[in-house]
């Protein structure tokens, strides 16, 4: 069954290759390999529950001399996040693209995109994992300009640009490491570090490049751009998952590699930058004028939920709480993949629908298309994290975390985060439940807005209601004052 | 009397490099900035071999300065069109000391880090590892023994990077219009050169397995005298039709991954070759690569899609003949 | 004089990274950002084929030199497309 | 003997590149340091490629000297004439 590691990695890599040969194929091609990735994700988070963390060496060479594929509960539930939103949003994509040879270029770089997220959830090697983040940056920006719109080609190109930087910045560190440890394998280098000069300085380049990958304020101002001008479906991947990609490797490093350089005023500078990027966004994101962009605002709001959370599992020895914690990031950030995948799916329908998407004038969305404004709303739910969406349990683990760290701070971020999500999320249904006196026909787009609707509704019931299995996957993984003896 | 010599060596080539460098990203005129990167890059590659690093000597001057570097003049050459973009000196550099600061803190927090790490490595790392695992490669080369069997899937992800480069430059628009005709000297020499690059390139692949070399650098050499024709404008100088041009494009990365997964089909592991085949599966790869890498640095250095890579049954690959027509400037770049 | 060679080269590798990288920040012209992103790049692999160098006797650490080569093509491809987007970028302006 | 004569050889070669270098730097115009250049620079690597030839026992590498020697005045004197050409286009104005 470890060969599904390596399966759920290939199976969009040989689909990209295929399409390029077969380009007119292409909506076949791409959907079954989707559709294997996902089948091999779920082998792969079965398999993970039964047995544990996996690991597979490539080419039978000793990870070290050679490089290792490893799954946990962590890396398989964003995996199997990864596939499942890519099944959906290349559902969408299908209609989406109208044009026959947008749809063919989508394809190719839209595969090659997955592959690089796949091989990033599951690397196990520093530098397999730079070059995962340069595959996974190059695709996303190539797709990010894919319309050929002056905004959108401006964004792809910074985008591009700073995450280079970001990737020389972590390759920096990961060359540092080399240098002073001998190693790129992430657990070996685990039980070798120690701190000192050489640790610290690879650990501030190779988290800063992540940072300004995973858009944490004060580096985020290239996100809105990128995210509201690409294609829907890209946007959504972007949103959803990509800069989660970079915030799972920042949490990883510190787990592992770097957990024995981890001081309070460190993690807890991450955390107030978090905190700051949850007020800062979410109130961006009740200013902003275009659908996209509030949700690409909201996004940033998001990823700093998930730094406060640092603090809750870095630095704390109470291992019921760490657990607790890194279930309750789990659920968030999973949640957060779902409901921001439909919103921008859904507001790609909109967009489509209405022409544009600015929020002052989508009176009428309701009557002319209800299952995508339906979507909008478990969206929306989500975001603010009401009950029963997962978000509610990850926001409630963060509360009684901080109630028990004694972070008091933390409540009132919370709390000023989801009365402005709130705020955004009734203003943009205030517009789109308003109605028009003559609203354009009723449409049905099933293959855009059932994609959408099943992930809306997927955030909002699906990890509320069943969240136990999340927990325990995640039972075991790094244990209170990290792997270091 | 060596030591002196090394010393004084070594001090000459760092003050050029540095002076290179400093001149690329500071000189006030753009064009001149380029033509200092293509001379940092060349000197880079002198430095590779004063490191023992021949592979990386190869691989810098032919992709790092040569390819590059023309990527580069080619962008300078559509920017002269349009005058607003030439020349427009930085001034945010000269006027803001906060850079060279932030520049000079961080190097000197870096270079204390790099001499503790010096200090605290076993001077050894992995390369016992990988010469101790040398005869079990199927090479004898231990860079390409890295490359293409211990570190093989990274080797099969940056195939991919270059792919996913050379998609996304074909989705931005149409290629650069081709270059006039070149005059007899230009002409002459490229005719020349062409089959001699051909052969070295055959050369590079094949040494690849037991000395430096191998299907980054011959395919580097080969994109290079794809780039030589076409900036000498050669009339007949046109691709294949879409559907081979295609199949180059992709014949490294998917060889080299199907290998991998048959292996893994019939039981072995994924990249896992059996010790008796392995020579002559990377020598395969290799050579799958290497046409793979050409095709693709090739057409990434005309900056869009050639008429030849749509697939359209009204398009043939000789359709590159008639977008030498079109306009351009003058005879070399 | 073999760690002395190791030093010097790295440290070197070390500078240009930095130049390159606070250049690349402070620079508003595309072609000189990509420029300096590449410099940047260039003293990173500088300082992995420092390390790898264990005098004129022994014989290098292949791996980082491998990871090198990796490198230098991972750098051209970005460099390409960049360069391809700003071509685009100038189009449209024409238009 | 050889082993002088190689020393020689190459000495007189760097005297070549020197020369050519300095009239890059000190030549008045393009067409002159070009002159100096290409000459000096050809004449230079000529007698540095014998120096080492004389070195080497393999006759192969001697072959790969020359294969060099030729191959770099085939592209100096091309690029020459093509750096010459446009300065003479510009001159003209088109």
């Amino acid at each position: 069954m470890t060969d599904s590691l390596v399966w759920s990695i290939a199976l969009p890599l040989s689909g990209a290759i295929l399409s390029v040969l077969l380009p007119r194929a292409a909506n076949g091609i791409g959907l079954a390999s989707v559709l294997g990735s996902l089948a091999a994700a779920l082998a792969v988070i079965w398999t993970v529950a039964d047995q544990g963390p996996l690991t597979y060496a490539i080419g039978g060479w000793t990870p070290g001399l050679g490089i290792a594929l490893r799954a946990d509960g962590l890396s398989a539930l964003l995996l199997l996040l990864s596939a499942l939103v890519a099944v959906a949003a290349s559902v969408y994509a299908t209609a989406y693209f109208r044009q026959a040879e947008q749809r063919q270029r989508f394809w190719t770089l839209w595969l090659l995109l997955l592959s690089a997220l796949h091989a990033l959830f599951l690397a196990a090697d520093l530098f397999n994992l730079y070059v995962t983040l340069e595959l996974l940056g190059l695709s996303a920006a190539a797709l990010t300009a894919l319309s050929g719109q002056r905004e959108a080609l401006e964004a792809a190109l910074r985008y591009l640009l700073l995450g280079l930087l970001g990737s020389l910045a972590f390759l920096a560190g990961v060359a540092l490491l080399y240098t002073g440890y001998g190693s790129l394998d992430i657990s070996t280098l685990t039980h070798r570090l120690s701190p000192g000069l050489t640790g610290w300085s690879a650990a501030a380049l190779m988290t800063s490049g992540l940072l300004i990958k995973t858009a944490l304020f004060p580096l985020h101002f290239w996100l809105p751009p990128a995210h509201a001008n690409a294609p829907a479906p890209v946007s959504a991947i972007l949103s959803a998952l990509v800069v989660k990609a970079a915030f799972y490797l920042v949490l990883r490093l510190w787990l592992e590699p770097f957990a024995s350089l981890s001081t309070p005023e460190l993690v807890q500078m991450l955390g107030v930058l978090g905190a700051i990027a949850v007020i800062w966004g979410s109130w961006q994101a009740l200013q902003a004028e275009r659908l996209k962009l509030l949700a690409a605002y909201s996004t940033l709001a998001q990823i700093g939920y998930l730094f406060l959370f640092l603090p809750l599992i870095l630095e704390t020895s109470d291992e019921t709480l760490r657990h607790a914690a890194l279930g309750g990031l789990l659920l968030m950030a999973l949640t957060h993949g779902l409901a921001k995948s439909a919103l921008f799916l859904a507001a790609g329908v909109v967009q489509q629908h209405a022409g544009h998407d600015r929020i002052a004038e989508l009176r009428g969305t309701a009557q002319a298309l209800p299952a995508t404004t339906f979507t909008l709303a478990l969206a929306g739910v989500a975001l603010i994290g009401l009950p029963p969406s997962g978000a509610f349990l990850g926001k409630w683990q963060l509360i009684a975390g901080a109630l028990q760290a004694e972070l008091w701070w933390m409540l009132g971020v919370v709390l000023a985060g989801s009365l402005l999500a709130a705020g955004y999320v009734f203003r943009l249904l205030g517009h789109a439940f308003g109605q028009a006196r003559y609203p354009a026909r009723s449409l049905s787009i099933g293959r855009q807005e059932i994609p959408a609707l099943g992930l809306g509704l997927a955030a909002t019931l699906l990890l509320g209601l069943f969240s136990a299995p999340v927990w325990s996957l995640l039972a075991g993984l790094a244990p209170a004052g990290g792997l270091n003896p | 009397m060596t030591d002196v010599v090394w010393g004084l060596l070594d001090l000459l080539l760092i003050l050029a490099l540095l002076a290179l460098a400093w001149g690329s990203l500071n000189s006030r005129n753009l064009q001149r900035a380029v033509i200092y990167f293509i001379g940092f890059g060349l000197l880079l590659a002198l430095v590779w071999v004063r490191l023992r690093a021949p592979d990386i000597a190869l691989a810098e001057a032919a992709i790092g300065a040569g390819l590059t570097g023309a990527l580069l003049l080619a962008a300078l050459r559509d920017a002269s069109h349009s005058p607003d973009h030439t020349d427009r000196p930085d001034r945010a550099w000269r006027l803001n000391p906060v850079p060279t600061l932030l520049s000079l803190g961080l190097a000197v927090a870096l270079g204390l880090a790099y001499l503790q790490a010096l200090e605290i490595a076993d001077p050894q790392r992995l390369a016992v590892a990988v010469f101790s695992h040398l005869e079990q490669s199927g090479v004898s080369n231990p860079v390409t023994a890295v490359l293409l069997n211990f570190r093989a899937y990274d080797t099969l992800l940056e195939l991919a990077v270059l792919l996913t480069a050379l998609l996304g430059i074909m989705a931005l628009g149409q290629a650069r219009p081709a270059y006039a005709q070149a005059g007899p000297v230009l002409a002459g020499l490229v005719q020349w050169l062409t089959p001699l690059l051909i052969l070295v390139s055959a050369y590079l692949l094949w040494i690849g397995a037991h000395a430096p070399g191998g299907a980054f650098q011959a395919g580097a050499l080969l994109a290079g005298a794809g780039v030589l024709l076409r900036l000498a404008g050669f009339p007949d100088s046109h691709f294949p039709a879409a559907l081979i041009l295609r199949g180059m494009v992709i014949a490294g990365v998917s060889l080299f991954l199907a290998v991998g997964l048959v292996l893994m089909l019939v039981g072995r592991g994924f990249l896992d070759y059996p010790p008796a085949w392995a020579g002559g599966l990377i020598l395969l790869i290799e050579t799958a690569a290497t046409l793979g890498i050409a095709a693709t640095l090739m057409l990434a250095f005309l900056g869009g899609r050639p008429a030849a890579w749509s697939l359209d049954t009204s398009t043939t690959g000789r359709i590159q003949a008639a977008d030498m027509v079109r306009h351009n400037t003058g005879d070399n770049p | 004089m073999i760690l002395d060679t190791q030093l010097l080269y790295g440290l070197v590798g070390i500078f240009l990274f930095s130049l390159g990288l606070s250049s690349a920040f402070a620079s508003s012209a595309l072609l000189r950002r990509i420029l300096a992103i590449n410099v940047a790049g260039a003293g990173l692999f500088l300082l992995l084929i420092a390390v790898a160098y264990r005098g004129p006797e022994i014989n290098p650490d292949p791996l980082p030199h491998a990871l090198v080569l990796t490198g230098i093509v991972v750098a051209f491809s970005a460099t390409a497309l960049a360069l391809a987007l700003v071509k685009r970028l100038r189009e449209t302006d024409d238009d | 003997m050889t082993e002088i004569l190689a020393a020689l050889l190459v000495t007189l070669g760097l005297a070549f590149f020197i020369a050519g270098s300095i009239g890059l730097l000190r030549l008045p115009d393009l067409y002159s340091r070009l002159h100096a250049l290409t000459k000096a620079d050809n004449v230079g690597l000529g007698l540095l490629v014998m120096g080492l030839a004389l070195l080497t026992d393999d006759p192969f590498i001697a072959l790969k000297l020359v294969l060099i020697w030729l191959l770099v005045m085939a592209a100096s004197s091309a690029s020459a004439h093509l750096i010459a050409q446009r300065a003479r286009r510009r001159e003209r104005g088109t």
